[in-house]
């Protein structure tokens, strides 16, 4: 039962206060929403989150250690997922190995049996491409094993992208636009998946402005503008703060 | 204004478009949707020279582009707001509208600076700000103004409203709303497809690289048998 | 003596630029380290002499040498570089040197054939010898023509980068070739012009080094090939500017440790130096347009 | 029979400005060999020329690859330095004789099937380095040469050391690179020092180059330039033009021949490849006559043991390079006399 | 048959040490760190086992060991400074390195021996234990390339971005590439030392740098075979083309140019990428993917 929580957290560049003073909470077992406009910070969050950008002031633990200096690599081996929202695949590499080298966090082999090819190095590569594979099954990609991750449409590199970050068996997963450039109909395909990986124990924040996708599948939704969090509640809830219809919604 | 006849492209070992054809009239407005693998932006890429077309032809305006490479295509003035953001990272915002200006060739400048600037507010605030470091939705608005500064006789756009909220994505549809009735040209490629069908006259349906419908999109919009054909089923590529 | 050494310092300097600045910018826009770029330098100053030989006014010879290196240069990059562009961007980035590689030994094998690997000098009174004193200080008309050349070509040369919309252009290409086609800018122009600003310098390095140092050889690329990694990157890899401080740099540098310290340190010097810059001051110097640390944007 | 030589130099690359024209002096001594039937009726003497591009690797399996052909009989070669010392290791360990052009006593200290052509340092430089104290009264030298690459070094080495033994100060020692040629801060501070000597130690080019840098400079004019056996280069003076007039240096080949022998020779090579023949040529022309002497005393179809035994007892071989006669002594050093010249109206003549 | 190959046998010990410094190369290069500085630990490597062997009267076993040993120490020591620089800064910065161990070995006459080197070093490596060599390398790094240590190499190499929000990390992961790359390169260096009779600075050089960087672009940057392959190239083109006489070096030159145009990845990985191509078009149901970038860990 994991939980990342947020307190207090800014960061500033130059001028710009892209997050100030943030605090929220990502629990196992739920999907956390976070939207807001162009702008407002969110990307930002879950670069501070996942180490690749430091804090200018606040704090980031994870199950109450803090992780706020730890860098990128450290944070992702505690047990913490990302996506990107400017699609980063390995893109030379094929989907089958793209998807792969998202287990790096569970593999186990030594040094010295890696180095020297011992049988234990050797099992838990091949048993890898074989989760790899169920993985590539679930998200109904079975059939682009062998392709160059950078020549597909770019809905299915958003998929590769997500699978890699499953791949790892996250305590917190965090999706930047997951369903960007998607329909409706592929968004809830996905929505379905995230919501059995929350069921089975993770935590899942998600950024994503498509509004129906998130109404469906968030528990709690959380709003930024200017960096700071204007709203917060459920997605029905949230949906109706005039604040954010002025600032995110619209209309 | 742009006429396409049996068009063939891909890629290496893919055959991405297997002969469309398509037309849009000055003027006009019109949609492009289909699910993720239709071939629907390798057509834009086609069109704007980007990819080669392998048999076919595009005419624009009554000049055969189809071999053409894409600088010239888009001196021409058919320009291509592609997916994905190609934002020429290590500019400056100012930097990246300036050099959108280049395509304008001898073309009367319809768009400056300023202009963009009151489209998109943040983008005036933020004139030196590197655009790499943008928030994704602040880059998707810097490559539409930069498509504008370079005064298109035909926008082609690569999913516009990705990665921006539902305020800015309403303001840019507006604003397309706006161009349109200048008398811009507009094609328009989305996965939000109510939205793009609302915004148009005619709406071009792709699948598996070929057209599989066309007509008024308010017809599109309203036919059930689309819906849930076309835009709701997740279609695996089309691959040889 | 001492200003007597900054003076040989800043003349030996000004011809690095003149190289290292061609170098610079083929890496601005091509990413790649063309290590072609000294044989280039070499057949300039082969050009030139060999018309000279034959009897063609200096300036005319210059002019050739700058022509042919120009078109040498575009040559490299239309029938090299520009048919890996199609490839992804490391394999690009590799192939591109070791065809600089392949092109420099090219050259080089021509011209040791050509000189049947002897050491070529001007004949004499080619350029007129003659001194200027004042200051305490010695000058040789040639050094003054050197410094003269060398501000007025870098002086071009920035205002063409910067006034005109070809600097930008460059820049865009480098960054992102797709979009920059996008937006109108033909890149293979761009890389012509590019390639040929750069080929020109080389030859205009070439013929002053040839003249200065009054030899020509073969092999006479390497060593400026080497000040040249020096220089750009202290200078900053894409920086004009500092490539022309950290050229000076150089050249006073060397001729203080060759003046002041004992014998054979100052490679080390020079090394150890760049190294130990690049540690502390990873963009340079003076800064570059390229971020060195990894892990960047989102 | 044939015999087989291997004529293994530097034909590319660094080394090649001595590689190349010695091939060219060995091919004509071999031609002129067979001509006049030296080795006897029927018997011909079989010249393979082979290119080590001055690298280390490609020498030690050439030298292999000529080793493992029973046909060869005897090696000229390799060239230059750090090349000939590493081959001649090679050399010994594969029974193969070998005669470098280097002169380098690390060659002769591999073992006995490893010759040098020309003469150690230590046999030269005392020529002009008594003539620099003796005849040129020189008080104060300083020095300039090559650091990186050995062979000059070590002649450097061995000026240095007799000067100061015969009592004249070296005041400085200053180090360039093989591959430098900007000189105007090392000229500007020799130039503002204080010697009566400036001895270079580099290859003819850039001492030519140094010496009309230090001139510019304003070095003393008084102030005497002396060199090496690198200097005998016609390059020099095609290089130096005024500026080297009065650099004295020793010489193993004087241009246009000191004798009718080497006056011949040059004449002939003239003839042949319409150039004037240089140092490295008349040395490459030695090499072969004294390969040939060995061939003779190894009698009808030698071993190669034979061979490098002959070679030991190499005597008085007419050369056209140093005093005309070429020997060897019990350690294999071979001797043949150098000569001091200067540059006189553009010309190389005996040093008064 | 035999005759040829004892005619030609330092030919092929030539290849085997290019081959050992190429994956002392390839090895950094594999996991993305753009280092040159398998030359100056070659020299490292050389001068070490040399001194410990002639000065020192170490017996050749340890020699060559600590000759690796000290290659592997100084790809540590390079690899802290390094680790703050990326891409051609880093290829620089290790240039740099290079020529100031060159330098060095120039100026430190009493220990190095200067210009002069070590000389008249006995001759105690051959083929065979080149041989060895490389089959202990080439096993390790077959077996490191197949493991979780090869997929992290992979993983920076494309997009240190990426592999830094799995996990893996680039400093630890560049020190493990920087010691295997000295320990090679030591280890070459030494054998080298003890294979052809002298050393001397300028082998170490520029030359050097450039030709174990030819020699795996031109075979291949990621696969096994590549450096073989492009060893091969380096080694073996200039001997065939030795009847060219002087224009040999022109036409190695050219052939080095045309063969990266056609395959800039190399040629043997260009081939093992076509063989698993072909390999998944006969067993694939649907995808006969355009892979413009190469499989993995291959070979
Ligand atoms: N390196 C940087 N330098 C300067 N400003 C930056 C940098 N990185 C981000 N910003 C600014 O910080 C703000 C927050 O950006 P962020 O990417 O977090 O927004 P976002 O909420 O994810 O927006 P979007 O929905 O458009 O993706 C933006 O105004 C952006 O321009
Ligand atoms: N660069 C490329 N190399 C190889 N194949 C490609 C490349 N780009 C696209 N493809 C393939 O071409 C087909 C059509 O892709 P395209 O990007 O045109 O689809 P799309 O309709 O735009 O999808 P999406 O809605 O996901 O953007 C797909 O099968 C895709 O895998
Ligand atoms: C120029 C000479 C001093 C060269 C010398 N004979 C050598 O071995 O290279
Ligand atoms: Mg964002
Ligand atoms: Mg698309």
């Amino acid at each position: 039962m994991a939980t990342l929580e947020l307190k207090g957290v800014r960061r500033n560049f130059g001028g710009v206060k892209a997050v100030d003073g943030v605090s929220l909470q990502v629990r196992s077992g739920t999907v956390t929403g976070l939207i807001g406009p162009n702008g407002s910070g969110k990307s930002t969050v879950v670069n501070l989150i996942a180490g690749v950008l430091k804090l200018t002031s606040g704090e980031i633990s994870l199950d109450g250690s803090n992780i706020s200096t730890e860098p990128a690599d450290s944070v992702a081996r505690r047990g913490v997922a990302r996506t990107f929202q400017n699609i980063r695949l390995l893109p030379e590499a094929s989907v089958l190995d793209n998807v792969v080298i998202g287990f790096y966090r569970l593999e186990k082999a030594s040094l010295m049996a890696s180095l020297l090819g011992l049988p234990s190095s050797r099992k838990e590569s091949r048993e890898l491409r074989e989760r790899g594979r169920a993985l590539l099954a679930q998200f109904d990609m079975s059939a682009y094993e062998n392709v160059a991750a950078g020549g597909l449409a770019y809905g299915y590199q958003r998929r590769v992208e997500m699978m890699r970050a499953v791949a790892s068996s996250p305590e917190i997963l965090l999706l930047d636009e997951p369903v960007a450039g998607m329909n409706d109909v592929e968004a809830r395909a996905l929505g379905k998946i995230f919501a059995r990986l929350a069921e089975q124990g993770m935590g899942v924040l998600v950024i994503e402005h498509n509004t129906r996708f998130v109404s469906e599948l968030c528990q709690e939704v959380h709003v930024l503008d200017g960096g700071r969090l204007i709203a917060h509640g459920s997605a029905q809830e949230v949906m109706r703060d005039p604040a954010v219809i002025a600032a995110y919604l619209g209309n | 204004m742009i006429e396409i006849k049996q068009l063939k492209s891909g890629y290496r070992g893919i055959q991405a478009l297997k002969g469309v054809d398509l037309t849009v009239r000055e003027g006009e407005m019109v949609a492009i949707i289909g699910a993720n693998g239709a071939g629907k932006s390798t057509l834009l890429n086609t069109l704007s020279g980007v990819v080669r077309a392998q048999s076919g032809s595009i005419v624009f305006d009554g000049t055969e582009v189809s071999r053409m490479p894409a600088h010239t295509i888009s001196r021409l003035g058919l320009l291509h707001v592609p997916e994905g953001r190609q934002v020429l990272a290590d500019m400056t915002i100012r930097e990246n509208l300036m050099l959108g200006a280049l395509a304008r060739s001898r073309r009367a400048a319809l768009y400056d600076i300023d202009k963009v600037v009151s489209m998109f507010p943040i983008l005036g605030e933020r004139m030196d700000q590197m655009a790499g470091t943008l928030s994704g939705g602040q880059q998707q608005m810097m490559v539409i103004g930069r498509a504008l500064m370079g005064t298109p006789r035909v926008l082609l756009l690569d999913e516009p409203s990705l990665g921006l909220s539902p305020l800015i994505t309403h303001q840019v549809f507006e604003a397309l709303a706006t161009l349109h009735q200048e008398g811009l040209t507009i094609v328009i490629v989305e996965q939000n497809a109510n939205r793009a069908l609302a915004a148009t006259e005619r709406a071009y349906v792709m699948e598996r690289g070929l057209i599989a419908q066309h007509g008024n999109s308010s017809d599109l919009l309203n036919d059930p048998a689309i819906i849930e054909h076309y835009l709701g089923s997740a279609e695996s590529a089309v691959i040889d | 003596m001492f200003a007597q050494q900054v003076l040989n310092g800043l003349i030996s300097g000004a011809v690095y630029a003149l190289f290292a600045l061609g170098f610079n910018l083929i890496f601005g826009v091509q990413k790649v380290l063309n290590l072609a770029h000294g044989a280039i330098f070499m057949t300039g100053a082969f050009v030139s002499y060999y018309a000279v030989v034959a009897g063609m006014p200096l300036w005319l010879a210059l002019l050739l040498a700058m022509a042919v290196c120009a078109l040498l240069s575009v040559l490299l990059d239309r029938f090299g570089f520009q048919l890996l562009r199609k490839y992804s961007a490391a394999d690009a980035e590799f192939g591109a040197l070791v065809i600089s590689i392949g092109v420099g030994q090219v050259l080089t094998s021509i011209a040791q054939k050509v000189s049947e690997t002897k050491v070529l000098s001007f004949p004499f009174g080619t350029f007129p010898v003659e001194f200027y004193r004042g200051l305490g200080l010695r000058i040789s008309l040639l050094q003054v023509t050197v410094a003269v050349l060398v501000a007025v070509l870098v002086l071009c040369l920035a205002y063409f980068l910067q006034k005109t919309t070809f600097g930008r252009q460059v820049r865009a290409v480098a960054i992102n070739p797709r979009a920059s086609a996008l937006l109108g800018i033909n890149s293979r122009s761009v890389f012509m012009l590019t390639f040929g600003i750069a080929g020109a310098l080389a030859a205009v390095a070439g013929v002053l080094i040839a003249l200065s140092f009054n030899s020509i050889q073969f092999l006479m690329g390497e060593p400026y090939m080497l000040k040249a990694f020096v220089v750009v990157v202290l200078g900053g890899l894409g920086n004009l500017g500092g490539a022309v401080l950290a050229s000076l740099l150089l050249g006073v540098a060397q001729a203080m440790a060759a003046a002041y310290l004992p014998p054979g340190l100052s490679d080390i010097l020079v090394y150890a130096t760049l190294f130990v810059v690049l540690i502390f001051k990873p963009n340079g110097l003076f800064g570059g347009a390229v971020a060195p640390a990894g892990v960047g944007r989102q | 029979t044939e015999y087989s030589v291997v004529v293994l130099q530097s034909l590319t690359g660094g080394a090649s400005f001595i590689g190349a024209p010695y091939r060219d002096g060995a091919q004509l001594a071999a031609d002129e060999i067979n001509r006049k039937q030296e080795l006897g009726a029927g018997n011909t003497l079989k010249i393979t020329v082979a290119d080590d591009a001055t690298d280390r690797n490609q020498s030690l399996s050439l030298l292999k690859r000529y080793a493992a052909d029973p046909s060869v009989h005897l090696i000229l070669g390799p060239t230059s330095g750090a090349v000939a010392v590493a081959a001649a290791a090679a050399a010994n360990d594969l029974k193969m004789p070998i005669v470098t052009t280097s002169n380098s006593m690390d060659v002769l200290k591999a073992g006995p099937w490893s010759y040098i052509l020309t003469q150690p340092g230590e046999i030269t430089l005392p020529f002009i380095a008594n003539y620099t104290v003796d005849k040129l009264k020189a008080k104060s030298c300083t020095v300039i040469g090559i650091m990186d690459v050995e062979i000059y070094v070590q002649m450097q080495k061995v000026f240095e050391n007799t000067v100061k033994s015969r009592g004249t100060k070296i005041n400085s020692v200053e180090a360039i690179k093989g591959t430098d040629s900007d000189f105007s801060a090392l000229a500007t501070k020799v130039a503002g020092g204080d010697q009566d000597c400036v001895f270079i130690s580099a290859t003819a080019s850039q001492a030519a180059n140094i010496i009309i840098q230090l001139r510019q400079a304003g070095l003393d004019p008084k102030t005497r330039i002396v060199g090496h056996n690198a200097l005998s280069s016609p390059a020099f003076v095609e290089r130096g033009g005024k500026a080297v007039e009065d650099v004295f240096f020793i010489g193993d080949w004087v241009p246009g021949g000191f004798d009718d022998n080497s006056r011949a020779f040059a004449g002939a090579y003239k003839a042949k490849y319409n150039t004037e023949a240089d140092n490295w040529a008349a040395v490459g022309y030695s090499a072969v006559r004294v390969a040939l002497q060995a061939l003779k005393t190894a009698g009808h179809n030698p071993s190669r043991d034979a061979i490098r035994v002959a070679l030991s007892k190499t005597k008085d071989v007419p050369v056209v390079v140093g005093q005309s006669k070429y020997s060897v002594n019990a350690d294999r050093v071979p001797f043949s006399g150098m000569s001091v010249m200067v540059v006189k109206n553009g010309k190389f003549v005996l040093a008064p | 048959m035999m005759e040829f190959f004892s005619a030609n046998q330092s030919v092929f010990d030539f290849f085997l040490l290019t081959l050992g410094f190429s994956y002392s190369q390839q090895v950094v290069l594999r996991s993305g760190v753009f280092s040159l500085a398998s030359a100056a630990f070659a020299a490292l490597g050389s001068y070490g086992c040399a001194y410990l062997v002639m000065r020192a009267g170490l017996p050749v076993l340890p020699g060559l060991l600590l000759g690796a040993l000290i290659g592997a120490a100084a790809g540590y020591l390079t690899s802290i400074p390094l680790a703050r620089l990326r891409g051609v800064y880093q290829a620089i910065a290790t240039l740099a390195l290079v020529e100031v161990t060159v330098a060095v070995a120039l100026y430190a006459e009493p220990i190095t021996g200067g210009a002069v080197g070590f000389n008249g070093i006995p001759k105690l490596v051959g083929t065979q234990e080149l041989l060895l060599a490389i089959f202990v390398v080439g096993y390790v790094l077959y077996a490191m390339g197949h493991s979780r240590i090869g997929r992290g190499f992979d993983a920076l190499r494309q997009d240190e971005f990426v592999a830094a929000s799995l996990g893996v990390s680039s400093r630890r992961q560049h020190t493990l590439a920087f010691i295997a790359s000295g320990l090679i390169g030591g280890l070459f260096g030494a054998l080298q030392s003890m294979y052809s009779y002298s050393i001397e600075p300028h082998q170490f050089g520029f030359g050097f740098m450039v030709s174990t960087l030819a020699a795996i672009v031109l075979g291949g940057r990621r696969t096994l075979l590549g450096p073989v392959v492009g060893s091969a190239i380096v080694i073996l083109l200039p001997e065939i083309a030795r009847p060219l006489a002087e224009y040999r070096q022109i036409v190695v030159g050219a052939v080095l140019v045309i063969v990266v145009i056609y395959t800039p990845q190399g040629l043997a990985d260009t081939f093992i990428a076509w063989l698993s191509h072909r390999k998944n078009d006969m067993k694939a149901t649907t995808a006969s993917a355009d892979t413009t970038g190469g499989r993995h860990g291959n070979a």
